[in-house]
């Protein structure tokens, strides 16, 4: 059971490095849902070891808003995308038209 | 340990050698229903009435050639049907076959994965069953395939919503998600003759589940995606011989496990059906055998409704598909799903 | 213990192709990869509602929306042509190693504390009872929420309405 | 002991779809002819690269399933719990709140025309 701690530490950790170092925004929001995923088996373990069970009411609240912030992400780069005609990350660098 | 190793192994065996073992007779009683459809007799050259034509059809696919096209994506070409199989099959995991034995000085429950989830669970993992498609469609790097794989995602996806809202209907009026609870509470019967089905207690909910199941497992009418006329031949275009058969399987038992949940949530699961129960008496070896029987006839009567349907009714076009499932099935579920609430709140205030 | 060890090994490989995949499309069926093994853990670990819904909402409705959208915007026609710095990757090596370092730490001085389990009952009929009593207006805004998202959602990504804001 | 039958059935699983694939590509004959492997458009010969844009409309369906799924899936505690509960009162408030902001989303979807598909 004690292995999940250092497993919740390192995907965080990953998805961490992946934000940083992708270079297309949906690899950047794959990493950042890899982040989420992490975090969440963390609460879980608390919950676990604790005994306290609202650790795990606040996992399922994460879920509802993370399927709300990958919702809205992938549309703002469908938007992105259809504006500029690409999603990487070094080519929009202006704000204006 | 070892104990507990065998009967996994014998629960795997039973519950993977019933659907397996019915495949070639499902599709044998496909092109018969459809020869019987259309007065034409279909095939019955191969053994006595034809019974061992599908035998045939599995050896042809055994020794077709494994053309494997320059153009497609190496590994996830040969991954896609084996994701789409393994996916169908996982379902069948959660669905008990008969009630609770008790042997060996302890109760045995029949299904392979016991959690008091179960109904949930199968649910959960066929809706997984997009993958296999979705992987399909992009691997074989063809227009046609990709617009195929699309088509199909979209619309297996929108129908899960109504799907989802006649489970939770049901599961609001039994209260639990425990599989033989639910059967359970479903073997009554009123006035002597009307088993206690759940299909009386939510008629609009088996309605919209039942209409689900067509949709999900890409039955007629609503197979636009792999329609022949529509775009050739759909996700499964540029696979040939044992991958196209592994496909083929993937759909039937897609059909069989949810059929199955159809049949456990509204049609009393493996309760005796209402002749048995004279029979059995009651020693147990003898009702687990009826049980398993009466699921069993359960899905056959299921699987001749679905060939039934698919002979009689013309394909959707795409716009009335993606309309039915999301203007005209996902409200019915809603309101559905408000009435019950509230027909069950103020009757026992 | 075995079953932890073979889990943990399963999430590490394949949310490593997560990151370190060439093509995005891998990247995504791995992320999928990931999301069932980590709902295998919720299971193993005793939450079982959870690990349904993980199953169910994770991977297979988000999942499905990121390989959608790979298919609407075709990344192959220019997945070759980014120069690769060398220096970005390893000043992010750099920073997760650190972060991953003091995380471990901090794990390994209290583990003892962390792995004993004293959670009574983990029975679902007394999580969705606290569920309903204590936390029941954040079940309510968190309809609020998908409500907001919906909406959002629909303007970003329709198009006849950029069309007409352009043209007054 | 639940987990270990589940991962046996999904070994045997997958087992099974390799045992399949390994017999046919033994048995079938190796002939490589250039016409097979091209890419199949009904014998004609291809035109155009397989990905190309593709509609709008699919992705707009993937994302009102996942934001409905994820409101529908939380109905079911809700289910569940009401049958525990003492005050159904107070669970049938929220249930009328909750179906409220789902129709309101469900409306503004519906006549909001980013589902129509006939163009």
């Amino acid at each position: 059971m004690s292995i999940y701690y250092y497993l919740s530490a390192f995907l965080f950790c990953l998805g961490l490095l992946g934000t940083i170092f992708k270079k297309d925004l949906i690899s950047i929001l794959l990493c950042l849902e890899l982040m989420l995923g992490g975090v969440a088996l963390l609460f879980i373990l608390f919950s676990k070891a604790t005994g306290f069970l609202d650790s795990q009411l606040l996992v399922i609240f994460m879920m509802i808003i993370s399927a709300c912030e990958v919702a809205i992400g992938l549309s703002l780069i469908i938007a992105l995308y259809r504006k500029k005609q690409t999603i990487y990350t070094d080519d929009i660098k202006i704000i204006t038209e | 340990m070892l104990e507990a190793a065998i009967e996994i192994l014998l629960k795997t065996v039973v519950i993977l050698a019933l659907p397996l073992g019915a495949l070639p007779l499902i599709i044998h009683v496909e092109r018969r229903g459809a020869a019987f459809m259309q007065k034409r007799l279909g095939p019955n050259r191969v053994g006595p009435f034809g019974l061992l034509q599908p035998l045939a059809d599995v050896a042809k696919f055994m020794f077709k050639e494994e053309v494997h096209p320059t153009h497609v994506k190496p590994f996830f070409y040969t991954a896609a049907p084996v994701v789409a199989l393994v996916v169908a099959l996982l379902p069948l995991a959660c669905i008990p076959v008969a009630g609770p034995i008790e042997a060996f000085g302890r109760t045995i429950f029949p299904e392979v994965f016991r959690s008091d989830m179960g109904i949930f669970f199968a649910f959960a993992v066929s809706a997984l069953g997009s993958y296999g498609i979705l992987l399909a469609g992009w691997a074989s790097n063809n227009k046609y395939s990709m617009l195929g794989a699309l088509r199909a995602c979209a619309q297996m996806v929108s129908y899960e919503l109504s799907l989802s809202t006649s489970v939770v209907a049901m599961i609001f009026v039994y209260g639990t998600n425990d599989i033989h609870q639910m059967i359970s509470s479903q073997t009554g019967y009123w006035f002597g003759v009307i088993p206690q089905w759940g299909f009386f207690y939510q008629p609009v909910a088996a309605m919209l589940f039942l209409v689900g199941i067509f949709a999900e497992s890409n039955r007629l009418p609503f197979d636009l995606a792999e329609g022949e006329s529509e775009i050739v031949a759909g996700y499964h275009l540029e696979y040939s011989s044992m991958k196209f058969a592994l496909f083929f399987m993937a759909e039937y038992i897609h059909m069989i496990a949810l059929s199955a949940l159809f049949i456990i949530m509204f049609f009393g699961g493996y309760s005796l059906l209402p002749g048995f129960d004279l029979i059995a008496g009651n020693n147990p070896a003898l009702i687990v055998v009826l049980q398993v029987a009466s699921l069993v006839i359960k899905v056959a009567l299921m699987i001749w409704f679905f060939v039934w349907v698919r002979w009689t009714l013309p394909r959707f076009r795409y716009d009335q598909l993606m309309n039915l499932g999301w203007e005209r099935l996902l409200p019915l579920g809603i309101a559905n799903l408000i009435v019950t609430v509230l027909f069950v709140y103020f009757r026992n205030r | 213990m075995a079953i932890d060890i073979l889990l943990t090994l399963l999430t590490v490989v394949f949310s490593l192709m997560v990151v370190f995949s060439k093509k995005t499309v891998v990247a995504a069926f791995s992320l999928l990869m990931t999301l069932l093994v980590i709902a295998m853990i919720y299971f193993q670990l005793g939450t079982v509602f959870l690990s349904a819904v993980q199953v169910l909402v994770n991977a297979g409705a988000i999942a499905i929306l990121f390989v959608f959208v790979m298919m609407l915007i075709n990344l192959e026609q220019f997945q070759n042509n980014r120069e690769k710095s060398k220096w970005k990757l390893i000043v992010s090596t750099l920073t997760m190693l650190v972060l991953l370092g003091v995380f471990a730490l901090v794990i390994n001085n209290n583990i003892e504390a962390l792995s004993v389990v004293n959670l009574t009952d983990n029975s679902m009929k007394t999580l969705f009872a606290k569920l309903f009593d204590v936390y029941y207006l954040p079940f309510e805004m968190a309809t609020v929420l998908l409500l907001a998202s919906i909406v959002a959602s629909i303007v970003i990504t329709s198009h006849d309405k950029a069309e007409k804001l352009e043209e007054k | 002991m639940e987990f270990a039958a589940f991962i046996v059935f999904f070994l045997i699983a997958c087992t099974l779809a390799g045992v399949l694939l390994g017999i046919s590509s033994l048995l079938g004959q190796k002939r490589k002819t250039v016409r097979e492997m091209d890419i199949y458009e009904s014998g004609v010969n291809p035109v155009g690269s397989a990905t190309r844009q593709y509609d709008i409309k699919f992705y707009v369906t993937a994302i009102l399933f996942l934001l409905f799924d994820v409101e529908i899936v939380f109905l079911l505690p809700w289910a569940m719990a009401y049958k525990e509960t003492t005050n159904t009162g107070f669970m049938i408030g929220g249930f009328v709140f909750f179906m409220v902001i789902l129709l309101v989303g469900y409306i503004f979807v519906i006549n909001s025309k980013a589902l129509k598909w006939e163009e």
